[in-house]
């Protein structure tokens, strides 16, 4: 691991992607918020936001400038520095996250490069995703600690209690998953459905599992307790002004926006959709391999981002749909139910698997690709 | 691809991963030794066991022995369970006293 | 088709995570040191209190809470650390066949044995 | 095996136990489970030499337990000790008592935990084994929750023990850096041939080794990494640190014993044999010097604990006797447990009635209790080391060991300490026969009849170790 | 098997009394004491061959892994050991019938459990039932003088234990040497007193190895200057705990140098043979010093014991053929008369209320049979011709002189000093003024007269017919200095 290999990413393709990847998280992070009150208009059938520019659409922007210009405020007895860390914590760990999200298959340029739709690609990529989602509840801690507020205080708790009970199950969930595709990097349970069923089929309940745990995970409605304004004012984040604030929020919908990847990716194909081998084949004939592969893949992402809308709806749908937990009922939720019912799924699983599954893993991509890896193929 | 791991971690020189845990395992041992809040002391040992925990790893992928990653595995689930009986060790005495420093903790004599 | 999943899996793989850490890392301190340097500053006594809905703050903000959330947490640690035991599991479930899933159902009977009786005892019981 | 996985699932059964309306029937089938798993014991052996040979076959990663005949004897004594000492934990047995389950189960655990110790064949059960015992410590010390020096207790035995097992563990992952195994044959092995073998490996293994040493040390409170051992026994409940002192100090040095001969044994002897002497020096005179200055019967039994660990650090300083050492840690820590209990069993129930721990809350206890004097008196004198109790015989083999080594000038150093030592063991005698109770505890102490059955048991064995030691000669012939 | 026997029956009698409550305790535990008497007569009468054999051998495994077996026997010293013991607990038992002790069954039990002690300890023919019974015995006098003493008895009977404990260890360290040296050449190891005996060691081993077992014999003896313990517990604990100390016990001291330490190190003797036989008489002299300037009774008698048994030291340490045999014939003697002594000084003190011989006077109208029996036992510790002192202390100081003429007219003067503090008490307490008490004290009562005759047939027996005793330890102790001198 020297320097030269560092200076080679940085100019390399892949740093496009992956600056691409973090501009598309905090854009639809941003527009989310639009998003957010024009479901919410549309469900209540009343009108949302509609003056900043064609439909409203440029009220993200005015809402960013608001934030900025906001008087940036400490509160007394505060630990500065903590109040200060606890939103850039929340911030920095929700941007990590979508690095390891395959967005597309790869793409072929000219000169014979493969740019791979995906920040990055580790063996281990759903566990980085646990680990970088589970480092955020410090945000929400940190700072509700930090400044000197009950109601804040409270929240924090709240979320921290609440993220801890969730995860549990989630990462069950998960596993159950893990037996069917045998393998942890995103990307190839991405590919195991390109030429399978989506995981949704054999993981019906282990989806309800962690779509439920998805929305505790992110603090959304009806999980919403470590911030409802009925009972904490404001949660965790009482007391914070300014963009701050704003990091907060965004964290938020960058982790809505995470999550809905990972569902999308682990559940849901991630980048397939029906018929691409079909299309694959057809443009083949037509226009060549690396035409076809290429469009094949812009189409992937296509469909992946549409996938990523619905569950990002669905977010917001819920949310304006359903009323909030009672704290108790929550922790009730999720320890007796969720948390058997996970381990249900992965006895059930593992019995289907053992007695009706083949021995081998659903598809083994490693065997399937060309042992060189990809760049040699492609510099054919 | 299991077989590839080891692979990765031997490109870094064996004797980094062990004077990173040595100097991690120090670290620890010096809080302990110097930190009077038990919370922190109990984090120290905590820093102890990770750096155990890495020396393990590491030597158990220059071996290409999986013993050295299981006994990791052992450590954390053994390191968890102190950490509830630790943490409520230390609730319990916080209940009592209001505070966690050591040195308050005088009604036995060293 | 071509594949994009890599055989072989390098340190260099990792690279990127420090960009893109470099990258959220620049984005947060931009918006700190921006909104610092553009809000206005007006401070007050009163503003500065904490906010307890208008009414004068009472006492220390940071109060022991209920020992139910601590509770929860070290079960969590608990949990977790078992849930550990299941990655690698899952993951070779397959090799492992019959023998790794009996043991496991082993393991996970005394985890639900465990689990079980906090149940019984009252962690839940948000009410006492 | 079978006694281990009896344990468990008894000890879990028991923690649901503990939801019945009505908390009498923990303690009666607490019993009865540890005399099910002694009885059980006698028969949960392989020793058989094709089981020897499947282990020295297949060794690796299966087979990290082995209940060879050493396993037994020694689960023998845990489990007796355990047995003997429960009974007087009765005055905990009370409906409106919301832990009690768990106090067993706990019980139950850390004999689990002591039982893979003594059983071992691969370091990842010793350390497992280490730490069940030690968890469930840590919480029994602790478990008078209102009392400040039993949490403090909990708190320093807690940040003592876990940093013990950092030292341990990291002398573990050393050995396995420089000798590539876990299996303690493989482990012992490889220690033998690596000074040859590979120069460059050996400095790991030498401070492994000394990590290792230093990690079991604290665990087995040798000094100079004894100075929790005071003020944890001191806070912890009196049962508790009668558990600590006898089931956990007997699991310790068993286990490090065999850790030393298997793993340690052979050409590195004289590289880690100083550093255990020294330890063994410093044990000694800190145990009987610390014990004289004590008013606290409870301390002075601290105290004398840490003596005791002292003379059984002879046998293992004495290793190269083989079976001589063994036989005398066998012997020896069956009489200190045997006598230790007696002492704490009395101890507690004087606790109880007169709310004192100290040596004038013993006085008088001959004309209230001329059994439960007895009893402590015999248990003194064995502890002492004087003809007629086991404690003689244990010491004479610990002796024998080590003179057998050669180690005349730590015999006398051992023997001028356990002069001492008779000197703070009279004191308990004194007080109990030759002074009168303390104004408002002329009343006698309740003893119950299963206490008084259990301390004639505990007399009747240590005397008749005393007069008979030949009884359990040969016991543990096979290793 | 008799030995066995010997040894269990008190056991067992002291056991029986743990259900026996009140005066009954102490007639059965009388009883048995005259059944050991009789059983210990039926030995004597049993030995018909060599004296200088063991008889009525016991030998069996009792730690085969060590090679150490529990060998028990009897030759003819331990026959008239065990026999003085057997003879001296029955009076002693009787002695004490005056006194109520609190809890009689546990206090009778404790003799008859120190007798079984003592027993063993002189019929012990391995080095680790020896040390076994060496303890056992100080256990039961631990607990009577402590339990039942006098107002100073938890500070004085802790000296006395740690001093003896002390000394023992460093015994038993000494027989944990030789027990390895046993196994040196090869043999399989043991702790037996033939292969003691059999040991071939450096005269530099020998010479430590005398200093740690001589140090617990010492101790026990007492040898000056390791006697400080002595007077003060002889005056604090009760009158059958001071006569078995100084009846019996002190004898343990003596026989084990006899048995354990002379045969065995030889040349650790003869190194070391000056500076004991210096500090022997010393302790003569200072005994007698000390003695003359007492005014407790108990303490005359305690430091008059002293001063006797610096001269049995002095005597056994010449190592003379005579000096053993009058050692022998003097421990006896000693045992019949101190005994006495004690019990008389504890008969008067029964009745006056006081040991201070200048609060007593004028006894002797009141009390005839006392005065003679008195007088009796007195003129026998002073040696007077016919007398059993007489011989004992003839026997010695010829084997003193034989060691060195200085020495021995020094040591003579154990009997001039005897005679002027011992008579002096006598015409103090006895004779002299007329106290409060002269008129109103009783004389001997039945049960005091049989502890009392007894003894005084004992006191003329040795005195006049010797040759009752020295016949059975003669053989004995010509095997013993045939080993001194190998």
């Amino acid at each position: 691991m020297d320097l030269s290999a560092l200076t080679s990413l940085v100019i390399s393709w892949q740093s496009l992607v992956i600056l691409a990847v973090f501009g598309i998280t905090l854009l639809i992070a941003t527009y989310s918020t639009y998003a957010e009150r024009v479901v919410a208009a549309f469900l209540q059938d009343r009108v949302g936001p509609d003056r900043a520019g064609p439909y409203g659409l440029l009220q993200p922007l005015a809402d960013a400038v608001k934030l900025f210009t906001k008087e940036e405020f400490f509160p007394a007895g505060s630990n500065r520095a903590l109040f200060v860390f606890g939103p850039c914590l929340a911030m920095t760990t929700a941007l990590m996250a979508s690095a390891v999200i395959p967005f597309g298959n790869t793409l072929l340029l000219n000169n014979g490069d493969v740019v791979r739709l995906q920040a990055i690609e580790v063996n281990i990529g759903m566990l980085y995703v646990f680990g970088v989602v589970s480092l955020g509840v410090y945000g929400l801690m940190i700072g509700g600690w930090a400044s000197n507020n009950k109601f804040s205080l409270l929240g924090a708790i709240r979320a921290a209690a609440q993220a801890v009970s969730y995860e549990l199950a989630m990462g069950m969930a998960l596993i159950a998953l893990l037996m069917v595709t045998g393998t942890l990097s995103l990307q190839k349970i991405a590919l195991q459905q390109y030429d399978g069923l989506w995981n949704i089929v054999y993981q019906p309940l282990g989806f309800i599992i962690f779509i439920v745990c998805a929305f505790a995970e992110t603090n959304r409605t009806p999980f919403d307790l470590p911030e409802c304004e009925t009972e904490l004012v404001g949660g965790y984040h009482t007391e914070y002004s300014s963009m701050k604030m704003g990091l907060y929020l965004f964290a938020e919908y960058i982790n809505v926006f995470v999550a809905s990847a990972v569902m999308s990716t682990l559940y849901f194909g991630g980048f397939s959709f029906p018929g691409e081998h079909l299309l694959y084949n057809s443009l083949t004939s037509s226009q060549g391999e690396l035409f076809a592969h290429n469009v094949v893949t812009i189409l992937g992402t296509v469909v992946l981002f549409a996938k990523i809308f619905f569950f990002i709806f669905f977010f917001m749908w819920v949310r304006w749909t359903l009323p909030r937990f009672r704290y108790d009922q929550l922790m009730r939720l999720g320890w007796t139910m969720l948390f058997p019912l996970a381990i249900l799924n992965i006895i059930l699983t593992g019995a289907f698997i053992l007695f009706f599954g083949s021995k081998a893993p659903k598809l083994d991509v490693s065997k399937e690709a060309a042992p060189t890896e990809i760049r040699t193929v492609a510099r054919r | 691809m299991e077989q590839t791991i080891p692979e990765v971690i031997r490109t870094v020189p064996l004797q980094h991963y062990v004077f990173f845990a040595a100097a991690l395992f120090s670290i620890g041992v010096l809080g302990v030794l110097t930190r009077r809040n038990a919370i922190i002391i109990f984090m120290c040992v905590e820093l102890m066991l990770n750096a155990v925990n890495v020396l393990l790893a590491a030597f158990s992928a220059y071996r290409a022995d999986p013993n050295g990653q299981v006994f990791v595995f052992f450590i954390m689930a053994v390191a968890a369970a102190e950490v509830a009986v630790g943490l409520g060790i230390i609730v319990m005495i916080y209940r009592n006293i209001q505070n966690t420093d050591v040195n308050l903790l005088d009604r036995l004599k060293w | 088709m071509l594949l994009a999943t890599p055989v072989a899996y390098q340190p260099a793989d990792y690279l990127p995570i420090l960009i893109q850490f470099g990258l959220a890392l620049a984005f947060v301190a931009f918006s700190m040191v921006v909104s610092h340097l553009v809000g206005p500053k007006r401070n007050s006594k009163v503003k500065d209190a904490s906010f307890e809905c208008g009414i004068e703050s009472v006492g220390n903000a940071r109060t022991p809470i209920s020992v139910k959330y601590f509770l929860t947490a070290i079960l969590f640690v608990l949990f977790d650390v078992e849930v550990i035991f299941m990655y690698p599991w899952a993951v070779n479930f397959r090799e492992l066949g019959m023998f790794g899933f009996v043991e496991m159902l082993m393991f996970m009977g005394l985890l639900l044995a465990g689990f079980y009786y906090i149940i019984k005892k009252g962690i839940l019981k948000w009410q006492n | 095996m079978l006694s281990i996985i009896l344990l468990s699932v008894s000890g879990l059964a028991n923690l649901f136990l503990g939801f019945l309306r009505s908390n009498r029937l923990i303690l009666p089938l607490v019993l009865l489970v540890l005399a099910a798993v002694l009885a059980i014991n006698i028969f949960d052996v392989d020793n058989s030499s094709a089981a020897l040979a499947e282990w020295a076959r297949t060794g690796y990663l299966r087979n990290m337990l082995f209940f060879d005949q050493y396993a037994r004897v020694f689960t023998g004594v845990i489990v007796l000790t355990a047995l003997l000492l429960l009974p007087f934990s009765q005055h905990y047995v009370q409906d409106d008592n919301p832990n009690l389950a768990e106090f067993y189960s706990l019980m139950l655990f850390s004999l689990v935990g002591a039982i893979m110790m003594v059983s071992y064949t691969n370091i990842l059960i010793l350390f497992l084994g280490i730490e069940t015992l030690s968890i469930a410590m840590y919480v029994l010390a602790g478990s008078d929750k209102s009392n400040l020096r039993s949490n403090e207790a909990a708190l320093k035995y807690f940040l003592m023990g876990s940093f013990a097992t950092g030292i341990l563990l990291f002398g573990v992952a050393l050995l396995y850096g420089a000798t590539g195994t876990f299996d303690l044959m493989q482990m012992g092995a490889a220690i033998r041939a690596l000074p040859t073998a590979d120069a460059t490996l050996a400095p790991m293994m030498y401070v492994g080794i000394l990590l290792m040493l230093i990690g079991i040390g604290f665990k087995i409170s040798a000094a100079p990494f004894h100075f929790w051992t005071p003020d944890v026994y001191e806070g912890a409940p009196t049962i508790f640190t009668g558990f600590m002192s006898t089931v956990v100090k007997t699991a310790g040095v068993a286990g490090f014993f065999k850790l030393l001969v298997v793993a340690f044994g052979g050409d590195t002897i004289p590289f880690w044999l100083p550093t255990l002497t020294t330890m063994l020096v410093l044990t000694l005179l800190i145990g009987n010097v610390g014990a004289v200055a004590q008013t606290s019967v409870k301390r002075m039994l601290a105290y004398s604990s840490i003596s005791h660990a002292g003379y059984l650090l002879l046998a293992l300083v004495a290793l190269r006797s083989g079976m001589l050492s063994a036989n005398a840690i066998f012997f020896y820590s069956l009489a200190y447990s045997l006598a230790t209990v007696a002492a704490f069993g009395v101890l507690q129930l004087v606790q109880n009635q007169r709310q004192r721990e100290d040596y004038e809350g013993l006085n008088g206890l001959a004309r209230t209790n001329p059994l439960l004097a007895l009893a402590m008196t015999i248990s003194m004198l064995s502890l002492a080391g004087i003809p007629l109790t086991a404690g003689f015989f244990g010491k004479f083999q610990l002796f024998n060991a080590a003179a057998q080594e050669g180690y005349i000038g730590l015999i006398v150093f051992a023997v001028v300490m356990s002069a001492i030592g008779i000197y703070y063991y009279l004191r308990p005698i004194i007080a109990m026969y030759m002074r009168p109770a303390v104004e408002g505890a002329e009343a006698p102490v309740p003893v119950t009849g299963l206490q008084s059955v259990v301390l004639v048991v505990l007399m009747g064995l240590t005397v008749l170790l005393g007069v008979l030691p030949g009884l359990l000669d040969g016991v543990l012939n096979v290793q | 098997m008799l030995t066995a026997l010997l040894l269990i029956w008190p056991v067992a009698a002291a056991l029986l009394l743990h259900f026996v409550r009140g005066s009954a305790a102490r007639a059965l535990a009388f009883g048995a004491s005259l059944v050991e008497l009789v059983l210990a007569l039926y030995a004597a009468f049993q030995f018909q061959t060599d004296y200088s054999l063991p008889h009525f051998e016991l030998d069996y495994a009792w730690l085969a892994s060590a090679g150490i077996h529990f060998h028990i026997g009897m030759d003819g010293l331990s026959l008239l050991l065990v026999l003085l013991t057997a003879f001296l607990v029955p009076l002693i038992l009787l002695a004490s019938f005056r006194h109520d002790y609190e809890n009689p069954s546990v206090f009778y039990a404790l003799v008859l459990f120190m007798q079984s002690g003592l027993i063993g300890v002189f019929v012990a023919l391995d080095a680790f039932v020896f040390y076994f019974f060496w303890e056992v015995a100080l256990i039961p006098i631990y607990f009577l003088a402590g339990v039942w003493g006098g107002e100073r008895r938890v500070q004085v009977t802790l000296k006395f234990f740690i001093y003896t404990v002390v000394g023992s260890l460093l015994m038993l360290a000494g027989f944990v040497y030789l027990y390895y040296m046993t196994g040196a050449s090869g043999a399989a190891r043991s702790s037996d007193l033939a292969a003691f005996y059999n040991l071939q060691l450096s005269a530099q081993e020998q010479s430590w190895l005398f200093l740690l077992i001589f140090a617990a014999f010492a101790i026990k003896m007492p040898l000056f200057p390791l006697h400080s313990w002595q007077p003060d517990t002889y005056e604090q604990a009760p009158a059958p705990a001071t006569m078995l100390l100084s009846g019996i016990m002190l004898k343990m001291g003596i026989y084990g140098t006899l048995r354990w330490l002379l045969p065995v190190v030889p040349l650790g003797v003869s190194r070391w043979v000056a500076p004991v036989m210096v500090l022997a008489v010393v302790g003569i002299i200072y005994g007698a010093l000390i003695a003359i300037r007492q005014r407790d009774m108990k303490r005359l008698i305690a430091f008059s014991s002293l001063s006797h048994v610096g001269l049995m030291i002095a005597g056994m340490f010449s190592l003379t053929a005579v000096g053993l045999q009058g050692t022998v014939i003097q421990m006896l003697a000693h045992g019949v008369n101190v005994v006495g002594m004690f019990f008389i000084a504890d008969i008067i003190e029964r009745r006056t209320g006081t040991r201070q011989i200048p609060e007593l006077g004028g006894l002797t109208r009141a009390t005839p049979l006392l005065s003679v029996t008195f007088l009796v036992i007195l003129l026998g510790t002073v040696a007077l011709p016919l007398t059993n002192g007489f011989v004992g202390e003839f026997l010695l100081l010829m084997g003193v002189y034989q060691f060195n003429p200085w020495l021995g007219a020094v040591a003579g003067l154990t009997i001039v000093f005897g005679a002027v503090y011992l008579l002096r008490m006598f015409q103090r307490v006895m004779l002299g003024p007329d106290s409060s008490f002269s008129a109103v004290i009783r004389d001997l009562t039945g049960a005091e007269l049989a502890v009392l005759v007894p003894l005084v047939v004992m006191v003329f027996w040795i005195g006049l017919f010797p040759g009752t005793f020295m016949h059975i330890s003669e053989p004995a102790v010509n095997k013993l200095l045939v080993l001194i001198n190998r």
